[in-house]
């Protein structure tokens, strides 16, 4: 599903994009040196997603292998600075940076090396640092998000449906890791996903303070479980949770990879991101003298997300439910399905209608999010910017 | 022919460059108790850890019953035999004495405490041991402790007894008791091999007599045929004057004065009971008392170690003729009102030295405070350490050799010889020849005698009466924590001052 | 009975001199060096020359590679040296990792709270000051009870690690970024109040550099060596680490040298802190140690309390684990694969002091049936 | 007042109870080898790098079974597991005895070296298992995982009782298991006499004719063993046969501080280790903001604090570490 060379950043916001650069000329393709730094290694999901897009973008460019320098398991301290100047001074043209930690210190080396372009996944400051080579990207996982919400609410109607549930005792947990905007604007497009189909079910949130730790993980599902929840999901990076089900015998959906080996009998599907998408972009761009958009957002059209393959065994009318994320993801592709639509949520029992309010100015900045009757996740910036608990939502840990 | 229980040929054994044992022949016949003499750092602790299996000799042989063996460790010395207990005690603190005794020893069948207390307490009736095998070895006393090392080697049978110093703790009661076990053994056919310093005990109990002198062996002696001074000569290789001078004192005038003194220790016990005393200068002051009458703590007091519950002790400080009272001043508090009192606590290298330390180091212990500023001088304690070998003779490789390694004799020197060197106006000695050879012992009594004489008061914790009969002017007798005598030293009896040492009851009465 | 002659047996041999005894260890280094050769070729099969190669050049392939390692090693060094007066007196201080958070966590709480309003000199002073304070405290708790109770300090120092993370992860929480991120991020990005600019010394190394930071450690390393070697209270350390009851009889208050000792000791770990966050990290987070303070017992003691021997073994160990992200990142060699390599070496170097220490005799029976 | 009642609530629950069982197994079983080592005199401080080879050992014996396997039994993936976890966690061990006994190196930077070496192992490996077993980013041994998990069928089914005492796989039953086993052996046993002498003075071991090396290293490995199967559990029954790297955390530490909190007696270990493992999980049963909830986790650091504060006020001889821990040994050494 790799995009072509010739996509661009089009949905990216536009007042961000006029304050980057333009590049005079492009680069010879054997010239060019990408620089990567990722949180972790292959061992971990979420660094396993961004390998992969790098290896994908590199068979896509036709890069070898020593044109990309990858540098794993770097914290998010000024090993992070350090390696960003290091790959620069190594000759990299373009540094890619993928922990939301790594953001100060890449504009930190990017105020150091202003020809050497840095793009951040997951930050929110390009634009405002003011430098036109700090970029930030993001994918719209939201939708993924939604699509497996869709999934766990067949699965839930099928329960309702053989006896195993009762329509008021439809509670789902999620396993988030800290309560930022990322982890509530997808738990939120989850459970909307959820109650499109479903319309009982309620959710509870546990965070765990961690984006991965797989005892933390499982620990937390295992005490959703215990609290009642019968299907749990997650943002957080391991198969914890995975784990915590399959021994429970409860549902699960997962987040980047696959659990279908941690858990054969009760994952149902992941919601995962495509960072090839950028990659292919991003790298693109540098070859072509093109100027990299500041904010990169892009979904479900782009092939930038995804569901992962579906268990064939953990539903009844595997059919159907195939048949209804197929309906689902069209309609999101061609824009019919708005997963933040305002009609289908409310807070505090009231419809949002504005986010340029005093009150959400902590979130918001006097900015307009409420556009065409949805909230307009990823459209101002890269980062999600979704920050409202909806009603039917419970988040545990700010209970006392 | 009469079997030899063990010959050695020729052993020798290196510590780095220190030959601990040249060459060292030794012969030890059944039925016999042989003693083994030599100065201080001679190699006899040596010689009889490889018979023992603890060192492995470096060349030599070994012959146990006529024939050759190796002994690897201790397990083959107990194949062969071979018991030792050793100079030092070689006990677990936490078990009990029962436990100690059957530690290592493989029986048949099941592991049963029970089964070995009995066989212990049948061990104690036949040789007249007193022991219980439930106690712990932390509550017991050096005596006690020295008991079951015994009876552990006699549990397994031994054959071949050997005895590392085993009266440099004990008192001459416990002593007494202890020869008779050996007369004992000896009768029961087996042999005996003890090592100790103090010659009338070789003259009384042995029937051979095997000397080293600097890790070469000098030669064997039928007891019958031998004195004091012949012994004293094959191991020192001169004849050596032992006569103890003994001065009146001159001009004494009182230094310390203390009344009613009393302390409790952590367990509520009174190691103190009302001890009323005045020490003068120019005198030595014996302090005698069985093991535990509060001797230590006595001197743990008056150097402001020991917190005392009542009482007073009272220094007279001759030159301001003030009177300060020490009672609940730290050691510093009381130097710092100028007052030299110097102590040789009988813990050497636990309490007196710094093992790790080099003479240098642990001079400093006394006097790395002097001057201002922060930073010591080095300058001065070396010179003193560098001074103190070369006058009191103290075998080391140098001024910066680890104090630990060094024979307790020297170990003993350093400490004295910096306390001395404090230039005290009151020195106190706890059991300051403790392990030491004739020679080093004279040594120690001389430089007594010499402060003496110098004015200082000097009081002398000992063990062997004989001795402090003769070297002190006055000796206090302490029994339970009580003083229950005081007597001019010219002109009592050995009985005398053994009657009050055990006289608590009759003043409890 | 006849018994089998044992083939060797040891004995301890005499002070080697110096020089032979830093060939040993040299030598074990090397060796060790082979082994993880063969290892890493058996392992990955590439070629173990070039891996080497990789990691020399990961830890001084340029100058501000150099520079990394040098600070890197600087700081492991500070904190060497921290413990050590407190292992000197056998206080087994392994909260050095706690300590380091709690100073780091009180100089970001300055640099965030007096950032802007303060004047530089007095904001660095405020750091200094805070940052060894926090550190100091963090020791005094268990100094004071191992003091007054002799509880186990060893436990007690472990706890206080954990209690430290916990705190700075709730500061974590307090002092957030973005809400609900979990990170506070670089802190004064833009204003770069309270970090220590390298204005001066710099033209010399280039732009960037730590020198002030190293010149810093430096001056501490002459400071601990001679305290600990020339001073009152170094000799006391000595000889209540030696025996408290020999402290008691020369009338050194153990209490007091105690309390002191890991004061100062905690203290130097809360500078590291301080290093840390205003030097280099401009942030605070749970990772902020990364392990260093244990690390640092290995150097302090392979080093033999010797100020001077640690700055070589930080040097080794810094340029081991600078080395390993390079050949993670040039080969795709794990990087676990330089905690392998570590191990490996330092077992190499523990295992070598017996060889300085004792001597293997050969027991030959020729000797003795010469006899 | 609600507060309270709400923890209560929480916390008296037949989860929460299963839960401070789950996290205490790795616990008991690496405070019992490190038992084991300490009576042996040899302080080991290596115990969570041994913890953590015996973990990727474990895996690693069953990641080859299952790969190689496509119809994988679960009982051989145990066996293998098990022997997996033993060599490599036994190896571990063998390292630091080979140092720390026969070359006498230092204890505590040995087994902080170790720490150092067992982790990278475990990753190392950990990390190169995921690589071989393809792209999914976490591997897992499923069949050996659920084998591990299995409990006994009829016993777990009854209300309260099955859930609160046999709702947990054979490894928890094997670490008390063996707790009471070495607790009989220490007390009741010549070896246990022997080994507990070693510890406490070695000096007198030997002359009494213990072998020392031969006692050291064997309880020493052993130790490391026992050890390695807490590393086991961890992988196996808490995760179901996966991994991540660094996931065990700092269990290894807590579990050298069971060791002082039980004052090295396995039976005390047992209740130790389930309170330890009750206050390690507590957090996630008590609703508080996720900032207090960080304070929260401090909880048995302090309450080992609090144990540790008040053992020492009453010091008796019995409860003392063995007497030579920590240093090594030489015969012909003064
Ligand atoms: N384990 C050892 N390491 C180094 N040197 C030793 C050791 N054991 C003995 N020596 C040295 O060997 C020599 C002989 O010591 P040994 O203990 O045999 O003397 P000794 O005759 O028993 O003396 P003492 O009467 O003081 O007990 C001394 O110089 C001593 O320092
Ligand atoms: N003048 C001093 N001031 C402070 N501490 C001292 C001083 N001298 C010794 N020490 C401490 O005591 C320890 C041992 O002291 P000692 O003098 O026995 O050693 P040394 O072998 O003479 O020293 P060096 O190895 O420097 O020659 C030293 O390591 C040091 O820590
Ligand atoms: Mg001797
Ligand atoms: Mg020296």
């Amino acid at each position: 599903s790799g995009s072509s060379s010739e996509s661009t950043g089009s949905t990216a916001a536009s007042t961000a994009s006029s304050t980057a650069a333009s590049q005079v000329a492009g680069i010879a393709k054997e010239d060019l040196k990408v620089g990567v730094i990722l949180i972790g290694d292959e061992n971990e999901g979420y660094s396993l997603a961004h390998i992969n897009g790098i290896q994908e973008m590199k068979d896509e460019l036709g890069l070898t292998d020593d044109q990309v320098i990858i540098k794993y398991n770097i914290p998010e301290g000024d090993e992070c600075y350090e390696a960003a100047v290091d790959l620069a001074e190594q000759g990299c043209q373009i540094v890619f940076g993928n922990s939301f930690g790594f953001e100060g210190y890449m504009i930190q080396a990017a105020e150091e090396y202003p020809e050497v372009q840095f793009c951040h996944a997951t930050g929110y400051q390009a634009a405002s640092s003011g430098l036109s080579n700090m970029h930030n990207y993001f994918t719209r996982v939201f939708e993924s998000r939604y699509v497996s919400g869709v999934v766990a609410g067949m699965k839930l109607n099928e329960m309702i449906a053989d006896g195993t549930l009762t329509e008021d005792a439809c509670k789902i947990g999620y396993v988030g890791a800290y309560s930022y905007a990322e982890v509530k604007s997808g738990y939120t497009a989850f459970f909307l996903g959820v109650r499109s189909v479903c319309p009982s079910a309620t959710m509870e949130v546990k965070y765990t303070g961690s984006w991965a730790d797989q005892a933390l993980e499982k620990e937390t599902a295992e005490a959703l479980i215990a609290d009642g929840c019968v299907l749990i999901s997650q943002h957080a990076d391991t198969t914890g949770a995975a784990t915590a089900c399959e021994a429970a015998g409860v549902p699960d959906v997962g987040y980047n990879i696959s659990m279908l080996e941690a858990a054969p009998n009760w994952a149902l599907t992941s919601a995962s991101i495509n960072w090839a998408p950028y990659y292919i972009y991003a790298t693109q761009c540098m070859l072509d003298g093109e100027t990299i958009v500041t904010d990169w957002c892009q979904g479900y059209d782009e092939g930038a997300d995804r569901i992962t393959d579906l268990n064939e065994n953990a539903f009844e009318d595997i059919e159907a439910v195939k048949a209804k994320v197929a309906e689902v993801e069209s309609a999101i592709i061609d824009g019919s399905l708005k997963v933040f639509d305002t009609s289908t949520w409310t807070v505090d029992g009231q419809t949002i209608t504005t986010t340029a309010t005093e009150d959400l100015d902590e979130f918001y900045h006097g900015q307009e999010y409420i556009v065409d009757g949805a909230f307009a996740e990823s459209t101002l910036a890269s980062a999600p910017a979704f920050a409202f608990v909806i009603d039917g939502i419970t988040e545990l840990n700010q209970m006392v | 022919m009469e079997q030899n229980a063990i010959e050695c040929r020729n052993l020798t054994k290196r510590f780095g460059q220190v030959v601990a044992n040249n060459g060292v022949n030794l012969t030890v016949k059944k039925g016999e108790i042989l003693s083994l003499l030599g100065e201080n750092g001679s190699g006899k602790t040596t010689l009889m850890n490889m018979l023992s299996g603890i060192y492995y000799p470096d060349s030599g042989e070994i012959l146990v019953d006529g024939k050759p063996v190796t002994i690897r460790g201790p397990k083959d010395a107990f194949a062969l035999g071979i018991g030792m207990v050793h100079q030092h005690f070689k006990l677990v603190n936490v078990f009990t004495a029962a436990e100690n005794i059957a530690l290592g020893y493989e029986e048949k069948g099941r592991y049963d405490i029970r089964a070995v207390t009995a066989r212990v307490k049948e061990i104690c009736q036949r040789y007249g041991f007193e022991l219980d095998p439930d106690k712990k070895i932390y509550d017991m006393s050096v005596s006690e402790k020295q008991t079951v090392e015994i009876v552990k080697v006699l549990y397994r049978g031994a054959q071949i007894l050997i005895l590392d110093e085993p009266t440099a703790v004990l008192t001459p009661q416990e002593t007494d008791k202890l020869f008779a076990v050996l007369r004992n053994m000896k009768a029961d056919g087996k042999a005996v091999v003890i090592i100790t310093h103090k010659l009338h005990e070789v003259l009384t109990l042995s029937d051979r007599v095997s000397v080293l002198r600097k890790g070469e062996y000098v030669g064997t002696v039928n007891t019958a045929e031998a004195t004091a001074d012949s012994l004293t000569e094959m191991m020192v290789g001169q004849k050596v004057d032992l006569h103890l001078d003994r001065p009146l004192p001159k001009a004494p005038a009182p230094r310390l004065v203390l009344k009613d003194v009393s302390a409790v220790s952590a367990e509520g016990v009174h190691t103190l009971d009302k001890v009323s005393l005045t020490v003068f200068s120019g005198e030595i002051l014996g302090i005698a008392g069985v093991a535990g009458s509060g001797q230590k703590e006595l001197l743990e007091a008056i150097a402001g170690l020991q917190p005392i519950s009542e009482g007073s002790i009272c220094y007279d400080d001759v030159r301001t003729g003030a009177a300060e009272e020490l009672r609940g001043k730290t050691p510093l508090q009381i130097r710092d009102l100028g007052i030299h009192l110097s102590f040789v606590p009988e813990d050497r290298l636990g309490m007196g030295l710094v093992g790790s330390m080099g003479m240098t180091g642990n001079v400093m212990l006394r006097s790395y405070r002097s001057g201002k500023g922060i930073f010591t001088d080095r300058k001065a304690p070396r010179q003193l350490a560098q001074r103190l070998k070369e006058q009191l003779d103290i075998v080391t490789p140098g001024v910066n050799y680890p104090v630990r390694r060094l024979s307790g004799g020297n170990v003993q020197k350093v400490l004295v010889g910096r306390e001395i060197a404090a230039a005290p106006t009151v020195l106190m000695a706890a059991y300051p020849v403790r392990g030491l050879d004739i020679n080093s012992s004279y040594t120690i009594y001389d430089l007594l005698n010499q402060q003496k004489e110098k004015g200082v008061a000097v009081i002398y914790v000992g063990e062997d009466l004989d001795v402090m009969l003769e070297l002190c002017d006055r000796i206090a007798v302490l029994c339970g924590g009580k003083l229950t005598g005081l007597v001019d030293a010219r002109k009592t009896t050995k009985a005398q001052v053994g009657t009050l040492m055990a006289r608590q009851e009759k003043e409890d009465a | 009975m006849e018994q089998k002659t044992p083939l060797f047996h040891i004995v301890k041999r005499d002070a080697m001199p110096l020089w032979k005894a830093w060939a040993v260890r040299l030598a074990s280094i090397l060796l060790a060096l082979v082994v993880c050769a063969v290892f890493i070729n058996s392992v990955t099969g590439l070629n173990p020359l070039s891996v080497y190669a990789s990691m020399f050049d990961g830890a001084f392939g340029t100058n501000r590679r150099i520079w990394n390692t040098v600070n890197d090693a600087m700081i492991l060094l500070c904190i060497a040296l921290a413990i050590t007066p407190a292992f000197k007196m056998r206080f087994w201080n392994i909260g050095a990792e706690g300590q380091i958070l709690v100073g780091g966590a009180a100089t970001a709480a300055v640099m965030r709270y007096c950032g802007e309003s303060l004047a530089t000199p007095a904001l660095f002073a405020l750091m200094v000051v805070v940052s060894l304070l926090s550190g100091l405290v963090w020791g005094l708790v268990p100094a004071w009870f191992k003091a007054r109770w002799n509880t186990n300090e060893t436990l007690f120092t472990l706890m206080m690690n954990y209690i430290a993370i916990q705190l700075v992860s709730y500061l974590s929480i307090k002092w957030e970024a973005v809400k609900g991120s979990g990170t506070i991020g670089v802190i004064n990005q833009s204003t770069k109040a309270g970090w220590i600019d390298t204005g001066f010394l710099s033209g010399i190394f280039g732009r960037f550099n730590y020198s002030i930071n190293t010149t810093l450690v430096l001056l501490i390393t002459l400071f601990i060596f001679v305290y600990l070697n020339y001073t009152k209270h170094g000799y006391e350390i000595a000889v209540v680490g030696e025996s408290e009851n020999t402290a008691r009889y020369a009338g050194i208050s153990v209490r007091r040298v105690i309390l002191r000792t890991v004061a100062l000791s905690g203290a130097l770990c809360g500078l590291v802190g301080f290093l840390l966050v205003s030097g280099s990290n401009h942030t605070i987070s749970v990772n902020t140690a990364g392990g260093d303070g244990f690390t640092a017992i290995v150097v302090s003691w392979l080093a033999k309390f010797n100020p001077f021997g640690m700055i070589a073994i930080s040097f080794l160990l810094t340029f081991l684990t600078r080395g390993a992200g390079q050949i993670a990142s040039d080969f795709g060699l794990n990087e676990s694969a330089s905690d392998i390599i570590t191990g490996i070496i330092l077992f190499f170097i523990l295992g070598s002091e017996f060889f300085i220490n004792y001597r293997v005799l050969r027991c030959s029976r020729n000797e003795k049936e010469a006899e | 007042m609600e507060l309270i009642l709400t923890i209560l609530s929480k916390v008296f629950t037949v989860t929460f109870f299963q839960k401070a069982v789950t996290q205490g197994v790795p616990l008991l079983f690496g405070a019992t080898g490190e038992i084991l080592t300490e009576k042996a005199g040899n302080l080991n401080l290596g115990i969570p790098g041994i913890m953590y080879m015996g973990a990727v050992g474990g895996l690693t014996g069953a990641f080859f079974y299952e790969l190689n396997n496509p119809d994988p039994s679960g009982a051989v993936g145990v066996l293998l597991a098990f022997v997996g976890a033993l060599l490599f966690s036994a190896f571990g061990a063998f390292i630091y005895a080979l140092l720390t006994i026969t070359l006498r190196a230092n204890q505590n930077v040995t087994g902080l070296a170790l720490t150092t070496f067992g982790t990278g192992v475990g990753n190392f490996i950990g990390g190169s298992l995921s690589k071989i077993a393809g792209t999914s980013g976490q591997i897992t041994v499923y069949t050996t995982g659920q084998a591990f998990r299995t409990t006994i069928p009829g016993l777990s089914q009854i209300p309260v009782v099955g859930p609160l005492f046999f709702s947990y796989g054979f490894l928890t039953y094997l670490s008390l298991a063996l707790a009471l086993f070495f607790a009989y052996l220490l007390v009741r046993t010549r070896y246990g006499l022997n080994l507990r002498a070693v510890g406490e003075n070695p000096a007198t071991a030997d002359a009494a004719g213990i072998n020392v090396t031969r006692y050291k290293y064997f309880f020493t490995i052993l130790g490391g063993a026992v050890a390695g199967l807490g590393g086991l559990y961890f992988v196996m029954e808490y995760l179901g046969g996966t991994w991540q790297n660094n996931g065990f955390g700092d269990r290894g530490w807590l579990a050298i501080a069971l060791v002082i909190f039980a004052l090295w007696r396995p039976l005390r270990a047992i209740w130790g280790s389930f309170v330890f493992g009750g206050l390690y999980i507590l957090f996630a049963y008590i609703p508080l903001g996720d900032a207090a909830q960080e304070i929260l986790k401090m909880l048995p650091y302090l309450v080992t604090i609090l144990v540790l504060v008040v053992s020492s006020l009453r010091r008796r001889a019995e409860e003392q570490p063995p007497a030579s821990l920590g240093l090594s040994y030489f015969r012909e050494d003064r």
